[in-house]
């Protein structure tokens, strides 16, 4: 470190003038010409940039698809995508799928792609001591084989009508047995761009790969940068000290962004249900009538207005609604105060009820969380907010299931099977819906599996399970001038190999 | 033609008038004393020729030195006069120097912000100059530090800075004050020697008759900011005009009014207080970790006797540990070693409410007027708190009379009882002090320096109280001081300590009649003495 | 000299024994697992057994606060839970930038006070003595966060002179390493020489009232010179002990302008690790901003050494 | 020594009293201010400062009509929310400022009385409290005990303890030393004693002083707490909190910024000069018993 200062000492006094240019306020940019590189703004810095050892959506942000590939992607559309598999054969019984791998991938370091990388990450994933946040993605799974060198057979237990989309995931992604250890700190995959360096607490660098199997990015460097206070990144975004921010955490400015021609302003959709999440498996809770009142009691759309300044999509069920199976269930549990108290009066709560309200730091949480409390207090119940940090909100309601309400956004995709765990944090347990759940994971037909997620996605509503509030809406910023980055959301990620500037 | 002509000098601080139409001469080579009690104004006298007066002063007169007109110099020319024309000694040795300096550096900046010199050459002169002021340079090189030095030494470098360009006129405000008797002597010889050597002119400014007319060839006496009179010394001493300024002559050579003298024979009681082989010692220097402090040893194997009703003085410079002698006779630090027995109990094993009652027996006044008193308490409090140590608690009626025939007692009034400590002058605290040790009708009071903060015309009425105390109530004291003759106006026996230890114990006067060590000699040979004093000058007029 | 600073050692190792303790017990009973945490939501509760064996989390306590303090004499401060890195490393980088902001902001506070102090002293009582003073009251009572989004809205979005935060590397450049780091400092630095420049003028009105000074101007020193010759020196030393309690704070307290200003640096690295409870980082961190209080109040006490000459004679 | 006229008359309190009170006048009023505001939210506010449910549509309205200080992002009334808040503040810091002197200024007599290992002992220990900057020990006690209003209190009182036993025990050392503390002993009387009778009521003054300065920075790390989300917990109103919610629309919105933060400022203002003007007023007379010895 200290070589390093030397050194950029003595480079910067060579360019002396430059700097006092620099000192003297001239903003770095304006002399550039055609940018061929980007800076991210990123609400969270991922702990590590290993997508198969660790579940922070930050690492599948900087690495997915740009560092790292699977067997299939997931396409901006969501659809399932040919990546490191060119094609495959699925069994008529949906038990064995065959995959063509592509000729001629290597890894960043050099080596070469082949069948026994895709043996060694599948089988690295599900193993006894595997530390993949994301394993049931691969519970399914019975065995890998190598057949020959760019063909994998992988045969499952039992048929699995999202393995493919599953296979798309971050923590699918295909490493190579010599640099597995280290990707952590030095990721090696066969991405279109390469890690270059981390300043821990501030950036992680890529660059392009001029050896990409597939068509190369247009960029030449991308740099995640990671602001999470709202103000900051703000602040950043309004200086041009960041090109693109493709979640912005504070949708209050929105407005600004979008009267400032510098700016354009994308809302997407995400993959994140926000949901006011009950403990049915303690005391009132337990109680329908409780659930539903809680249900009654919020205003949906006010919360979406007053928390996330009117971008987000109300849901009344747990399901996207850009899905083709979702079914708008809104309407079941209007917001009708009177009809709140009347049930919670039936329920024997007549003279109010005092309940926790645990928040974790998402603004969406907490202002959602002010918002709701304020809700529920007009039908009698008392919220005492507690604002937890993460690794907390982990600990207590999640883990513990130590908590009344909690709100949180389940970001992973097609995630309505948690409701089905008996150990969630729900505490929820509906044979109904486990056989719903059963008969869907052994059926392949495309109009069957859409009427068994309707059924899911009625029988939890019914239960009033959780008070469902609005589907996450993706609030990019980015400069106008740059084009090609993702509007929605269907994976976690920041793809960039279509992104360029326009001049 | 006179060197300084002060003429109608007023001064006022605030809206506060300080001093009123001060007129001063001073002749080339004279020696002017200036003398007066604390706010008589002598000290701003001086600082007003120095023209270093606190913020918010408004000066009115003349102030004429070698003829040059003073008053009508800017600030800059005044500042280019000090140190040069007219140079000036303080009181306070400890405090006076830059203690981040060394001694050198600051003798030689006087040298230095006066005249074109190289640094060594400022450093010269400094060598020369605390050579004279017998610093030589092999125990004192300039690199010496203030905090190394003994109080006398540092008023040496004092000196030494203010006569290094050997001004016409050097001011000293209390110079001696500070120092114990024996440095006093030596001090006082040192600047006298010094001016006649430079031919420069002296003004003296003291409390002290005794050293002005040792030292000063005219005298001005203040009161309240002016002049109440002046003239030439032995002139003005021989005829008196002013009713203060001979009450200040006899304040200075008081004599106790004590009737009742203790006879020797008398002295069949059993002691009241007896130490046996007092030692004590501090921790010298920070405490270490590993090993044991170094230690100090301030009172080293000291016994003596008070019987009932006799005076006792003990005398000694600072650092002889007769504080610490009366801190241990106090019972406030226990000793290393000895006893001390108080009306026949030992004092120091006593516990609990035994020690309790013997201390009704022991009872204490100490020197500072201001701290020995809670600010916040009520006199009646305050007086009363010695009753903490009776055991049959008085009725507040019964506890109300008896302080205020206490302070009836003292000089004050019964009503003062309501008020708080703030509200009484130095003289009247001291009062106080001597009613709540009285309270609870003691055999022994401790004094520790209890009239030496005191000006000489109060400290002569606190000495009568004590004298008629001791007459009227049959206490004993052991009256602690650095001054001998406070000691021998008061006292029946004295005891003379040097450095932790008795050199000396008898009756009062006939140590001082005859003393028999070399230090007690010395001691008594360094006291300015009025009459002696006058004498010499007297002889000193006949001889020319 | 030697004994002297032997036993201020003796006792600055036994702050940092006790201070150890203290971080280690409260980091032992602070809710949260960070093996949960770093595998997320839908974590299999194998792997995070796995991943608690892995990072040495099973061990008995007292095994684990020796390795934690054994290894810190080393330089080895253990790998952090969340980074997969050395903690030495993390805490390195993050060294660069905090302690360089801490310099910035000292030397800052320094440049601002010192002539401000000195000049209200000298004019005590005046209408520039009011103003100064009234000005440094208003610079202690402004939350130092606040005026970091004002510096932030007039200079970076407003003005667009400085970048709004973010710090691009020593390897861009002294000076763009050093010019991001102006605004915080100067965040820092205010309320710090506010601070300071009333100690130091207070300093100087109690050194003023001296005896010496007297004395020095009574050997012709004129009261500008009385002031720089002798007050100044002297009034250092109140100032210095405040110099000293500002570094540390400017070295942790920069929490949450290192937050504002989103710089990679000690304050925000630890706020980051407690609210991923990547507990050693924490630990490590923690133990070394009490060590660099520590270590810095000892150089302070070294300095009244060299400043003043009574406290040299302790040396036997 | 004789720069001031020493008189051997009665002293009086005069002098510095005229210099310095308007520092005290204008410290004192705003205080008062500041307290009677928050007392007054008790009974009355102008708006409701956390109506059910909130008014989405009335959100971010500049300063003007039924809202002087306009409304915030759900619709309040940032006024009404700024009177709660002074309630808060006040609280928060006032009861840390509790902590530190019930607990610091009996460690300190403790320590001052009894001197030798004791004294070393709680000396150390405070040394050791001193070591860890003062947020960072904040930001630890709020994570280890969960955030909101008390464990703020306990983390800022936490730190106030050594403040108020080192500033006590340092005044009380040099009272130990004065003649009357020596009179007392002469009269019999233990250290318990002593220290309630004579020191506690010398250091009183500098206790005032030190605790008006610990309430404004008490004030302070209230709000920097809430503003890093540690302190007080909505739906209460906090400063801090009320900055950290409004500063992505400070560019947009900034009358949601301001005010919060001018209310600080002001507060902490009038406190600092309230514990100035106090101390200019109560110090020349510690001064002078200091000189005196």
């Amino acid at each position: 470190m200290r070589k390093a200062l030397g050194r950029s000492l003595g480079r910067s006094l060579g360019s002396a003038a430059l700097a006092v240019a620099l000192l003297t306020g001239l903003a770095p940019h304006a002399a550039l010409a055609a940018k061929t590189d980007v800076t991210i703004g990123m609400p969270l810095e991922p702990p590590n940039l290993d997508p198969t050892g660790g579940a922070a959506a930050a690492i599948d942000e900087v690495v997915y698809a740009n560092v790292f590939e699977g067997l299939t992607r997931i396409g901006p559309d969501g659809s399932v995508l040919p990546a490191l598999a060119a094609s495959w054969d699925i069994s008529d019984d949906g038990l064995v799928y065959t995959f063509s791998l592509r000729e001629g991938v290597t890894y960043h370091d050099g080596t070469a792609f082949d069948a026994e990388d895709v043996k060694f990450s599948l089988d690295r994933a599900r193993a006894e001591d595997s530390t993949n946040a994301q394993k049931a993605l691969f519970a399914a799974i019975a065995s890998v084989d190598v057949v020959d060198p760019l063909t994998v057979k992988v045969t499952l237990s039992s048929p699995a009508g999202n393995f493919l989309f599953n296979m798309g995931w971050g923590d699918a992604v295909i490493v190579a047995s010599e640099s597995a250890a280290d990707n952590a700190t030095n990721p090696i995959g066969t991405g279109p761009f390469k890690f270059v360096n981390w300043v821990k607490g501030d950036h992680v660098e890529l660059g392009r790969n001029p050896d990409y199997w597939g068509e190369p990015a247009q960029l030449e460097k991308a740099t995640f940068k990671f602001i999470s206070d709202p103000t900051a990144a703000f602040a950043a975004m309004m200086a041009e000290d960041l090109d693109a921010y493709p979640n912005f955490p504070a949708p209050e400015t929105l407005s600004q962004f979008e009267a400032d021609a510098r700016f354009a302003v994308v809302i997407g959709s995400t993959e994140g249900e926000t949901i006011l999440a009950i403990n049915n498996g303690r005391a009132p809770f337990d109680d329908i009538k409780v659930r539903q009142a809680l249900a009654h009691a919020v205003d949906r759309q006010a919360v979406i207005d007053g928390a996330m300044f009117g971008y987000g999509t109300p849901i009344g069920t747990h399901f996207a609604p850009h899905h083709p199976a979702y079914v708008d269930l809104t309407g079941q549990y209007s917001y009708d105060p009177e009809k709140a108290k009347a049930l919670l009066a039936e329920a024997g709560h007549g003279d109010g009820l005092t309940v926790s309200l645990k928040l974790p730091p998402p603004s969406y949480a907490r202002r959602g969380g002010e918002i709701i409390a304020q809700q529920l207090a007009a039908v009698g119940v008392t919220a005492e907010i507690a604002n937890l940090e993460w690794a907390q909100w982990i600990a207590e309601p999640f883990k513990g299931k130590d908590y009344d309400l909690t709100i949180v956004s389940h970001t992973e995709p097609m995630d309505i099977g948690i409701y089905a765990r008996d150990d969630y944090y729900f505490d929820y347990h509906s044979d109904a819906f486990k056989a719903i759940m059963e008969e869907l994971n052994n059926t392949t037909d495309p109009a069957r599996r859409t009427e068994l997620f309707q059924d899911a996605q009625r029988q939890i509503a019914d239960d009033a399970v959780n008070v469902f509030l609005f589907e996450l809406a993706k609030a990019g910023v980015w400069n106008a001038k740059l084009k090609g980055l993702w509007a929605n959301s269907p994976v976690q990620a920041n793809d960039l190999t279509g992104a360029y500037w326009e001049d | 033609m006179s060197l300084l002509n002060v003429d109608k000098l007023n001064l006022t601080i605030g809206r506060t008038p300080i001093l009123k139409n001060v007129s001063l001469t001073l002749g080339q080579g004279e020696a002017l004393g200036i003398v007066g009690e604390s706010g008589s104004g002598k000290s701003l006298t001086a600082l007003s020729i120095m023209r270093l007066l606190p913020h918010g002063s408004t000066v009115g007169g003349r102030i004429t030195l070698a003829g040059e007109d003073l008053s009508a110099l800017s600030e800059a020319e005044m500042c280019e006069r000090r140190g040069r024309v007219m140079g000036m000694v303080f009181q306070e040795p400890m405090s006076a120097l830059n203690p981040l300096k060394t001694i050198g550096d600051q003798v030689a900046e006087a040298v230095r912000v006066h005249g074109n010199v190289t640094p060594r050459e400022a450093d010269e002169v400094a060598r020369e100059t605390l050579n004279r002021v017998g610093l030589p340079a092999t125990r004192f090189p300039l690199s010496r530090y203030p905090h190394e030095l003994s109080g006398g030494q540092r008023q040496r470098v004092v000196i030494a800075m203010a006569i290094v360009l050997k001004p016409r006129l050097v001011i000293a405000d209390e110079p001696t004050t500070a120092l114990d008797v024996t440095t006093q002597a030596r001090i006082l010889d040192l600047l006298k020697r010094l001016v006649a050597e430079d031919g420069s002119s002296l003004i003296l400014i003291s409390h002290d008759l005794a050293i002005v007319a040792e030292m000063a060839d005219r005298i001005a006496i203040m009161k309240d900011g002016a002049v109440v009179e002046s003239g030439e010394t032995v002139e003005l001493f021989r005829a008196m005009q002013h009713p203060y300024s001979r009450m200040l002559r006899a304040a200075s050579t008081y004599v106790s009014r004590r009737q009742r003298r203790l006879q020797a024979s008398e002295g069949h009681d059993a002691p009241i207080l007896d130490t046996k082989g007092v030692v004590q010692e501090y921790r010298d220097g920070p405490r270490q970790l590993f090993r044991r402090a170094a230690s100090f040893r301030a009172v080293d194997d000291v016994g003596f006797t008070i019987r009932r009703g006799e005076n006792v003085g003990l005398v000694g410079e600072s650092g002889s540990g007769k504080s610490t002698l009366a801190r241990v006779v106090l019972a406030l630090d226990p000793p290393k070693a000895g006893t001390v027995t108080l009306d026949g109990a030992d004092l120091l094993a006593s516990r609990g409410p035994e020690r309790q009652a013997l201390r009704r027996h022991i009872q204490a006044v100490f020197q500072d007027p201001y701290g020995s008193f809670n600010p916040r308490h009520t006199v009646a409090r305050l007086v009363a708190e010695p009753f903490h140590l009776d055991e049959g608690k008085l009725s507040a009626i019964e506890r109300r009379r008896r302080v205020e025939d206490a302070l009836v007692a003292v000089g004050m009034q019964a009503s003062d009882a309501d008020k708080y400590p703030h509200e009484f002058s130095g003289g009247q605290r001291q009062r106080l002090a001597i009613a709540r040790a009285l309270i609870t009708q003691p055999s022994l009071i401790v004094l520790d320096e209890a009239v030496s903060a005191l000006d000489v015309s109060i400290r002569a009425q606190i000495l009568d109280l004590l004298a008629d105390l001791s007459d009227r109530l049959n206490v004993s004291y052991l009256f602690i001081s650095h001054d001998l003759t406070v000691v021998r106006a008061i006292t029946d026996r004295v005891v003379i300590m040097q450095d932790g230890r008795i050199v000396e114990q008898g009756e009062t006067e006939e140590v001082f009649a005859n003393p028999a060590h070399p230090y007690t000699q010395s001691l008594l040979a360094a006291t300015p003495n009025l009459e002696r004093a006058l004498a010499a000058r007297q002889a000193g007029l006949e001889a020319q | 000299m030697g004994s002297f600073v032997a036993q201020r050692f003796v006792s600055l190792s036994a702050t940092l024994l006790a201070a150890s303790i203290v971080i280690f017990v409260v980091m032992e009973v602070l809710p949260g697992d960070p093996a949960a945490y770093m595998l997320g939501l839908n974590a299999d509760p194998a792997a995070v057994a796995a991943l608690r064996e892995q990072l040495g989390l099973n061990e008995p306590v007292l095994q684990r606060y020796l390795n934690w303090v054994g290894g810190f004499f080393v330089g080895d401060f253990g790998l952090s839970y969340t980074y997969r890195v050395p903690v030495r490393e993390l805490i390195a980088d993050r060294l660069w930038v905090s302690v360089p902001l801490a310099l910035m902001a000292l030397a800052l506070a320094i440049i601002i006070a010192f002539p401000v102090g000195i000049i209200a002293a000298a004019k005590r009582n005046s209408i520039v003595d009011a103003v100064i003073m009234g000005a440094t009251q208003l610079g202690i009572a402004i939350p130092n966060f606040w005026f970091a989004m004002l510096l932030v809205l007039a200079f970076s979005v407003g003005l667009r002179w400085f970048s709004a935060g973010g710090f691009p590397g020593w390897d861009a450049g002294i000076l763009v390493g050093m010019k991001s780091l102006v605004l915080p400092a100067v965040a820092l630095a205010l309320p710090q020489a506010s601070i300071l420049a009333r100690v130091m003028r207070s300093a100087l009105l109690d050194t003023l009232h001296e005896d010496f000074i007297r004395t020095a101007r009574a050997k012709g020193l004129s009261s500008g010179q009385a002031i720089r010759h002798h007050a100044v020196r002297n009034a250092l030393i109140p100032v210095m002990t405040i110099i000293g309690l500002q570094f540390s704070f400017l070295l942790a307290g920069a929490i949450i302008i290192e937050n504002v200003f989103f710089l990679p640096g000690l304050g925000r690295l630890i706020f980051q690790a407690i609210a991923q409870r990547d507990l050693i980082v924490v630990k490590s961190v923690v133990l070394l901003l009490v060590a660099a209080v520590v270590i810095v109040n000892f150089t302070v006490d070294l300095a009244y050494a060299a400043i003043d000459p009574r406290l040299r004679r302790r040396a036997p | 020594m004789s720069t001031e006229p020493l008189t051997d008359l009665p002293r009086q309190e005069h002098g510095r009293w005229r210099a310095h009170h308007l520092s005290l006048i204008i410290g004192a009023a705003i205080t008062l201010g500041v307290i009677a505001i928050a007392l007054l939210s008790l009974v009355w506010t102008p708006h409701d400062p956390n109506p059910t449910p909130l008014p989405i549509a009335e959100r971010l309205k500049p300063p003007a009509g039924a809202h002087w200080f306009g409304t915030d992002i759900y619709g309040r009334d940032v006024l009404s929310m700024i009177m709660v808040g002074a309630r808060n503040s006040i609280l928060v810091a006032l009861v840390a400022v509790g902590i530190g002197v019930g607990i610091g200024v009996p460690l300190g007599l403790f320590a001052a009385a009894r001197r030798g290992w004791l004294d070393d002992f709680i000396m150390r220990v405070n040394d050791l409290v001193f070591a860890f900057p003062a947020l960072l020990l904040a930001i630890m006690i709020t994570a280890l005990l969960g955030p909101g209003a008390i464990n703020a209190i306990i983390a800022i009182g936490i730190f106030n303890i050594p403040v108020f036993a080192r500033v006590t025990r340092g005044a009380a050392l040099s009272l130990w030393t004065r003649e009357y503390v020596l009179a007392a002993r002469v009269a019999g009387k233990g250290s318990a004693l002593i220290s309630i009778e004579h020191i506690l009521p010398n250091v009183l003054n500098i206790l005032v002083v030190q605790a008006t300065i610990q309430f404004s920075l008490g004030i302070l790390a209230e709000a920097a707490l809430s503003y890093v989300g540690l302190g007080t917990q909505p739906p209460m109103s906090s400063w801090g909190r009320m900055l950290s919610e409004s500063q992505t629309m400070f560019a947009f919105a900034p009358h949601v910024a301001i005010f919060p933060g001018l209310a600080i400022v002001v507060t902490v203002l009038g406190l600092n000069l309230l514990g100035d003007g106090l101390r200019d007023m109560l110090d020349p007379r510690l001064r002078r018993e200091r000189s005196a010895q």
